[in-house]
C-alpha cells in the first residue's frame, strides 16, 4: 500500500496572470458603471448590464478558479448548474409572461385576453 | 354527509360519473382509448414475464443462464420509438380537447364566482342576484364562470361536467360549460384550503328554460313579498338550515326558535338582549360577538345580504316563539 | 513573528490511494457545492427576474434609492480580496508561508470592509423606513414598492451570510497556515476556500448591476 | 494495515460510542436504516389513523383540523425521512463502495456529518410535530401556509435542513464514483445499481437547493411578509407553486430512480443472466436524471398557469415517460433464456415491475391535459403516486433489503414467512390502492375528512385493505429481526450474485475487501465469473 505524499507538481500560474485578470475586472467594472449612467433604452441597458458582469464573471471562474486549467468534469457541473438555472427561467418566465384566458378570434388563431387582478386593499396600506 | 344531487357513484359506468356534456363524453372516449391501451400493452408484458417465469425455472438442469442475451438493437430501437409515437398521439389528441375546453363560444351567460373560507357564492351581474352555495342556470346554454378567491387558494370541480379550475386570490379564472341534461349536480373545492375544506361544497341546478326563466323572477321579486315570507324563504336559500334550527335543538350555531328578545351571553362574559342590532350585526359580522359554547365558524354575510333581506330575516326570527 | 513557519507533513487519509487522487476528489466535490450554492442563488434570481417582469417601472422607481456608489465600492472590495485570496493559495504552492499568511489576513480585512460599508446601507435604508413590508413605512409613488425591498433584502442578505461564514473560514485557515499544515505539497483545504470565496465574489458580481444599475 | 482486515466490521469495535463517532461507511448505512425503519413506521401509523377515520364521512377518531395535521404529517414525514433517503442513504451508503471495489467514501467525515444534519432535522419535524402540527399539507402552498398559525416555520426548518443531508450525501457519492473505482473498473463495468446512484446523486446535488430557497423564502415571507407569495400585498402564489415544484419533481425521481437500480441488480442475479441492454439502462437512467428539471409544471395545469407552459410541460412529460419504459421492458427481457430462482428479493422485484407499470400508465393519463382537468387533486392522483413510489420505491426498498441482507448481518431470513409477507403486501397495496382510482375518476377529491355518503363503500374496502398490507409489514418486521439471532454463517454470496460486494465476506471486513479487487469484466458477465 504504497503512499506517496507529494502531488504530481501543479501548474503554478505566474503572478503577472493574476495581476492582469484584477485590473481587467477593475475596468470591467468601471464600465458596468459608466454603462448605466447612459440610457440605451430599458432592454439595451439589461442586455449589455447582464453581458458585462458575465465577463467578470467568466474571468473569475478561468482564472481565479483555475477552471482554465482545470479537470473536464468540473467544468460539465458548472455547465450543467447554469443550464438548470437557464431552465427555471424560462420555464418561469413563460408561464407569467403568457398568463390570460386565450381566446380564438379567428379561424386557427388564438390570442391571450389581458390577465384581469382583482383591485385589492393593499393590506400595509390601507 | 348526504346530498341531493345526483349520485356520482351510482350514475355513469365504472370509471366516471354520467357526463353532462358533448366535451364530458369526449374525455371520457380519451381516457378509455388510452385506458384500454395500457391494458394491452400491461397484459401483454404480464403474459411474456409469466410465461419466461416458467419456461426458464431454476432446475437441475438449468442451473446457469443458457444463453447470455445481451442486447438486440432492432427490438431496443422499436420500444423506444412506438411507446414514443403512441404517447406524442396521446399528447396532441389530449391538447385539443384541452383547447376546447380552455375556450368558451362568445354567447355565454356570465357568472361571477366568489371562493372564500368554506363557501361559494354566485353572482348574476345582469340580474344582481346573488345565491350561496346553490347556482342555477338554464339547460343546453353555455356558461362562463368569472372566478376569483377572497383569501387562500380554492378549486371549483364539476365531476359531471370533467370542468376543474384553481380559484386564486389575485386573478381571475375562468372555466365554461354546457349542461346537456336537467337535474343536480355535485361541486367540490379540491385545493386544500383549511379545516373546512371537506365542507366547501356547491349544488349546480340545471333547469329547463322555462323553470329558469321562473326561478329568475322568484329570485329578484324579493321587493314586494312580505318580509317574514321573504326571511322564511332566505333561511334556506342562504344556507342559514345548514347550522341554525328552528325547533330549539342545538346544532353548529344557536336555534333560532324564541332568539329575539332572549339574554345571550358571550365567551367574553359579557351578555345584551338580543334585538334588531344585535341581530343584525350577529349576520355581518359574526366574529364580533360569540355566543359562550359555539364555535367561531360562521361566515359572514356581508354583501352577500340586502338590507330588505337581513330585514326580512329578522322579521322571520321574530315570528318563531 | 517572523520565525520561519515549519511545515507540518500532511498524511495521506486511509481510503486514498495518494495525495494526487485526494486533491481532485476535494475539488470535485468543492464544485459540486459551488453548483449546488449558484442553484440555491438562482431561486432569489429568479424572484428578482420575474419580479421586475411583473413591476418594470416600480423597479426603476426603486434602485433610485440605492447609493449605487457603495456598491461600486463594495464590488472593488471583493475584487480585491479574490485577488488576495488567489495570491495567498500561489504563496503556498511556492511555500512562502508567511507571504501566504498575510495575504489570508488583506482578504479577512477586505471581508470586514465589506461587510462595514453593507452595514452603513442598511442603517441608511433601516432610518429611510425601507423595510420589507410589514415594516415598511415610507410613504412611496408605487403600492408593491416593499417588494423590491423584500428582495433586496433578502438577496443581499443571505450574500452577507455567505460573506460572514467566508471570514470564520479564513480565520481557520490562518491558524492552520501558522501552524504550518499549508505547503507546496498539500495546500487542498485553502484552495478549497479560496474557490468558495470566489463565488461568493461571483454572486455579488451579478448582485450589483441587478439592484443597484437599473435602467 | 494491522490487523482490522479480516474482522468484520461489527466486531471491529466495540461500545455504544464506536457507533456514535464512527467513519466506516457501512456502519452509517446502518444507523441511516435504523431512522429510515423509524420514519416508516411512524408515517405508516399516521396513514393508518387517517384510513380508520374515512371509515365514515362523519367523525370516528380525528376533528377535521387532527385530520388535515395527519395528513401532512404522513406526507412530511414519508417524503422528507423515509423515501428521499431510503436507498441512497441506507442501501447505498452501504454497498456503493463496496461495488465499486472502494474502501470506503469519498469523504468518510461528512458521511458521518450528513447523518447528523439528518438525526437533527428530524428533531425538528418530530418537534413541529408534538407543537401545534402543521395543517397545510406536505406541499406548503401559500397563501394558507402563511396565514395558517400552526408550526409552519420548524417543520420547514426540519425540512431545509435534512435537504442538506440529501445534497451532502449526493455529493459524497459523486465524488465517490468518479474516484474512488477499483482499478480496472471502467464507467460500463460498474453495476448499474451504481449508475442509478450515481444519476440520483445528480438530482440531489442540482435539485434540493432550490428546495432550500424555497422553504427559506417561504419562512422569511411568513416572519418579515416580503410579499413575494402573498397576494393580498402583491406577490403570486403560482409561483410559490413553481419554485416548490421545480425540486419535488426531481425529487420523486431521486425516489425511484434508486429502486430501478436495486431491479437491474435482482433481475440479473436471479435470473443467472447477463442484463439486456446494459447501455440503455445505464443512459436512461442519466436521461431521467436531466429529463426530470422540464416537466414540473404538469402538478400545475389548473393553478391558472399560462396555457402555453402548461401545454410545453405536458409534452415534456411524455418524453421523460420514455426511458422508465424503456427499463421495464428491458428488465422483463433479461428473464429471456435465464434460470428464474423465485427467491423473496426476486418476488418484490416482480411485484415493482407489475406495480410501477400501473403507476406508470396512470401517469400518462394525468400527463394528458384534457384528462388531467378532471383527475386532479383527486384519489386517482393519490392512486398514482401510491402505486409509483410505494409499489415502486418500497418495494423497491424491500427487496434491497432481503437481497443484501445476508451480506449486512451475515444471517439469512426465514424464506418461508417473507413469501408469505410479500403475498400480504401485495394484495393489501392493490386493496387499498386500486380502489381509490376508481374513486378519484368517481370525483372523490383528495385531503378531504368527510365525503358525501355514496362514497363509503369504496373508502371502507381500501381501509380494510391497509389491515392487510400493515399485517404484511409487521411479518417482515419480525422474522427480520428473527433472523440476526440465528446461528449459522452465511457464505460470501448466497444467491449466487457476482459483483464486487458478493466476493468478500459477509458482514464485510472494516476495509471491504482483503486486497483492492482488480476488475476485468462487465458486472454481470456469469460466464467469466464463477463463484
Amino acid at each position: 500500500m504504497s503512499k506517496d505524499n507529494n502531488h504530481g507538481h501543479h501548474f503554478i500560474v505566474p503572478v503577472k496572470f493574476y495581476v492582469g485578470t484584477l485590473i481587467a475586472l477593475l475596468i470591467l467594472t468601471v464600465i458596468t458603471v459608466a454603462a448605466a449612467q447612459i440610457d440605451l433604452g430599458a432592454a439595451a441597458n439589461n442586455v449589455l448590464a447582464m453581458l458585462i458582469a458575465s465577463v467578470k464573471a467568466g474571468l473569475v471562474i478561468c482564472f481565479f478558479m483555475g477552471m482554465f486549467w482545470d479537470k473536464g468534469f468540473n467544468r460539465i457541473i458548472l455547465f450543467s448548474t447554469l443550464a438548470f438555472f437557464g431552465i427555471f427561467i424560462t420555464f418561469c418566465v413563460l408561464d407569467i409572461g403568457f398568463r390570460g384566458d386565450t381566446y380564438k378570434y379567428e379561424k386557427g388563431k388564438y390570442n391571450l385576453k389581458q390577465v384581469v387582478t382583482p383591485l385589492k386593499e393593499n393590506k400595509y396600506h390601507d | 354527509m348526504s346530498t341531493k344531487n345526483n349520485s356520482l357513484v351510482s350514475s355513469g359506468d365504472i370509471w366516471f360519473p354520467e357526463p353532462l356534456s358533448t366535451l364530458a363524453k369526449d374525455i371520457d372516449y380519451l381516457y378509455y382509448v388510452t385506458m384500454w391501451g395500457s391494458v394491452i400493452i400491461f397484459l401483454g408484458m404480464f403474459l411474456i414475464s409469466i410465461y419466461f417465469l416458467l419456461k426458464y425455472r431454476r432446475t437441475k438442469s438449468n442451473l446457469v443462464a443458457q444463453k447470455q442475451v445481451i442486447e438486440n438493437h432492432k427490438l431496443e430501437i422499436a420500444w423506444t420509438v412506438i411507446p414514443l409515437i403512441l404517447v406524442m398521439i396521446l399528447f396532441v389528441w389530449g391538447f385539443k380537447d384541452y383547447l376546447r375546453l380552455r375556450i368558451p363560444p362568445e354567447d355565454t351567460l356570465k357568472i361571477n364566482v366568489t371562493g372564500a373560507k368554506w363557501f361559494w357564492s354566485f353572482e348574476y351581474p345582469k340580474n344582481n342576484i346573488k345565491t350561496l352555495n346553490q347556482v342555477y342556470v338554464p339547460v343546453n346554454q353555455s356558461i362562463e364562470f368569472k372566478m376569483i378567491s377572497k383569501d387562500v387558494l380554492h378549486n371549483l370541480f364539476i365531476p359531471n361536467l370533467r370542468i376543474k379550475r384553481d380559484v386564486i386570490p389575485n386573478s381571475y379564472s375562468g372555466l365554461w360549460f354546457k349542461a346537456e341534461k336537467v337535474g343536480r349536480y355535485q361541486i367540490f373545492c379540491t385545493e386544500y384550503c383549511g379545516d373546512k375544506h371537506s365542507e366547501m361544497l356547491a349544488d349546480l341546478i340545471v333547469l329547463s328554460e322555462e323553470d329558469y326563466e321562473e326561478w329568475l323572477n322568484s329570485a329578484n321579486e324579493s321587493e314586494d313579498i312580505p318580509l317574514e315570507d321573504l326571511g322564511k324563504k332566505l333561511y334556506t336559500a342562504k344556507a342559514c338550515n345548514g347550522c341554525h334550527s328552528l325547533d330549539g335543538s342545538n346544532m353548529v350555531g344557536p336555534t333560532w326558535k324564541g332568539l329575539f328578545g332572549k339574554i345571550r351571553n358571550f365567551t367574553d362574559g359579557t351578555s345584551v338582549k338580543s334585538d334588531e342590532n344585535y341581530i343584525r350585526e350577529s349576520i355581518v359580522y359574526p366574529q364580533k360577538k360569540l355566543v359562550k359554547g359555539y364555535q367561531n365558524v360562521m361566515p359572514s354575510y356581508a354583501g352577500l345580504l340586502s338590507d330588505r333581506e337581513i330585514d326580512g330575516i329578522i322579521e322571520y326570527i321574530k315570528t318563531l316563539k | 513573528m517572523n520565525k520561519e513557519i515549519k511545515i507540518k507533513k500532511h498524511e495521506v487519509a486511509h481510503h486514498f490511494d495518494n495525495s494526487e487522487q485526494e486533491f481532485n476528489s476535494a475539488k470535485l466535490g468543492m464544485w459540486a457545492f459551488l453548483g449546488q450554492e449558484i442553484l440555491f442563488f438562482s431561486g432569489l434570481f429568479v424572484a428578482y427576474i420575474i419580479f421586475r417582469m411583473m413591476h418594470p417601472e416600480m423597479f426603476i422607481y426603486a434602485s433610485k434609492h440605492l447609493d449605487w456608489k457603495m456598491g461600486a465600492l463594495n464590488t472593488v472590495i471583493l475584487i480585491l480580496s479574490s485577488f488576495t485570496m488567489v495570491m495567498a493559495v500561489r504563496s503556498a504552492q511556492v511555500n512562502k508561508l508567511k507571504q501566504c499568511v498575510n495575504y489570508l489576513i488583506a482578504t479577512f480585512s477586505f471581508a470586514g470592509m465589506f461587510m462595514v460599508v453593507k452595514g452603513f446601507e442598511y442603517a441608511s435604508k433601516i432610518s429611510h423606513g425601507y423595510l420589507p413590508a410589514k415594516f415598511f413605512n415610507a410613504e412611496s409613488a408605487h403600492e408593491s414598492l416593499h417588494i423590491f425591498f423584500g428582495i433586496y433584502f433578502t438577496m443581499t442578505g443571505l450574500h452577507g451570510l455567505h460573506v460572514l461564514v467566508g471570514m470564520g473560514l479564513i480565520i481557520w485557515l490562518i491558524i492552520k497556515a501558522k501552524k504550518g499544515h499549508f505547503y507546496e505539497d498539500y495546500y487542498t483545504p485553502l484552495e478549497m476556500v479560496g474557490l468558495y470565496w470566489h463565488l461568493v465574489d461571483l454572486i455579488w458580481i451579478f448582485l450589483f448591476p441587478l439592484l443597484y444599475l437599473i435602467g | 494495515m494491522g490487523h482490522l482486515e479480516n474482522i468484520n466490521f461489527f466486531k471491529a469495535a466495540k461500545g455504544f460510542k464506536s457507533w456514535l463517532i464512527t467513519v466506516d461507511h457501512k456502519r452509517i448505512g446502518i444507523m441511516y436504516l435504523l431512522f429510515i425503519v423509524a420514519a416508516f413506521t411512524l408515517g405508516g401509523l399516521a396513514a393508518g389513523i387517517m384510513r380508520i377515520e374515512l371509515l365514515s364521512p362523519d367523525k370516528v377518531l380525528l376533528t377535521a383540523k387532527q385530520y388535515n395535521q395527519f395528513f401532512t404529517l404522513h406526507g412530511a414525514i414519508m417524503v422528507f425521512l423515509f423515501i428521499i433517503p431510503s436507498i441512497p442513504a441506507a442501501l447505498g451508503n452501504f454497498f456503493l463502495p463496496l461495488q465499486i471495489g472502494a474502501k470506503d467514501v469519498a469523504f468518510p467525515k461528512l458521511n458521518l456529518a450528513s447523518l447528523y444534519i439528518y438525526v437533527f432535522g428530524a428533531l425538528f419535524c418530530v418537534y413541529s410535530m408534538w407543537h401545534g402540527a402543521v395543517d397545510t399539507g406536505w406541499t406548503f402552498y401559500t397563501p394558507y401556509s402563511t396565514t395558517t398559525d400552526t408550526s409552519v416555520i420548524s417543520m420547514t426548518l426540519g425540512a431545509f435542513i435534512l435537504g442538506f443531508s440529501s445534497i451532502l450525501t449526493g455529493m459524497n457519492f459523486i465524488v465517490t464514483v468518479h474516484k474512488m473505482r477499483a482499478p480496472g473498473m471502467t464507467w460500463f463495468r460498474m453495476p448499474l445499481f451504481v449508475w442509478s446512484l450515481y444519476a440520483t446523486s445528480i438530482l440531489q446535488v442540482l435539485a434540493t437547493p432550490v428546495l432550500a430557497i424555497t422553504l427559506l423564502l417561504l419562512i422569511v415571507e411568513k416572519t418579515m411578509g416580503i410579499g413575494i407569495f402573498d397576494p393580498a400585498i402583491g406577490g403570486d402564489p403560482v409561483l410559490f407553486q413553481h419554485f416548490f415544484w421545480f425540486y419535488s419533481h426531481p425529487a420523486v425521481y431521486i425516489m425511484i430512480l434508486p429502486a430501478m437500480g436495486i431491479m437491474s441488480e435482482l433481475f440479473t442475479t436471479f435470473t443467472k443472466k447477463n442484463i439486456f441492454g446494459y447501455k440503455a439502462i445505464a443512459y436512461s437512467s442519466i436521461a431521467i436524471a436531466l429529463v426530470s428539471f422540464l416537466v414540473w409544471g404538469h402538478h400545475m395545469f389548473l393553478s391558472g398557469q399560462s396555457d402555453l407552459a402548461s401545454t410545453i410541460f405536458s409534452a415534456l412529460t411524455f418524453i421523460v415517460a420514455i426511458p422508465s419504459a424503456i427499463k421495464v421492458f428491458n428488465w422483463i427481457s433479461t428473464m429471456y433464456k435465464g434460470s428464474i430462482d423465485l427467491k423473496t428479493p426476486f418476488l418484490y422485484g416482480l411485484s415493482f415491475l407489475f406495480l410501477f407499470s400501473v403507476g406508470g400508465f396512470t401517469g400518462i393519463v394525468l400527463g394528458t391535459l384534457s384528462l388531467d382537468v378532471h383527475m386532479h387533486d383527486t384519489y386517482y392522483v393519490v392512486a398514482h403516486f401510491h402505486y409509483v413510489m410505494m409499489g415502486g420505491t418500497v418495494m423497491g426498498f424491500l427487496g434491497g433489503l432481503h437481497y443484501w441482507w445476508p451480506k449486512m448481518f451475515g444471517k439469512m431470513y426465514n424464506e418461508f414467512w417473507a413469501k408469505i409477507a410479500c403475498a400480504l403486501i401485495f394484495v393489501g397495496f392493490n386493496m387499498v390502492f386500486f380502489t381509490q382510482f376508481i374513486l378519484g375518476s368517481k370525483g372523490m377529491p383528495r385531503r378531504y375528512y368527510s365525503y358525501l355518503d355514496q362514497f363509503q363503500p369504496l373508502h371502507q374496502f381500501s381501509t380494510s385493505g391497509t389491515w392487510v398490507m400493515g399485517l404484511g409489514f409487521i411479518i417482515v418486521f419480525i422474522y427480520l429481526i428473527n433472523s440476526l439471532f440465528r446461528k449459522e454463517e452465511v457464505s460470501n454470496s448466497p444467491w449466487g450474485g457476482i459483483t464486487l460486494e458478493w466476493q468478500t465476506t459477509s458482514p464485510p471486513p472494516v476495509y471491504n475487501f482483503i486486497e483492492t479487487p482488480i476488475v476485468d469484466n462487465d458486472p454481470y458477465d456469469f460466464e467469466k465469473v464463477k463463484i
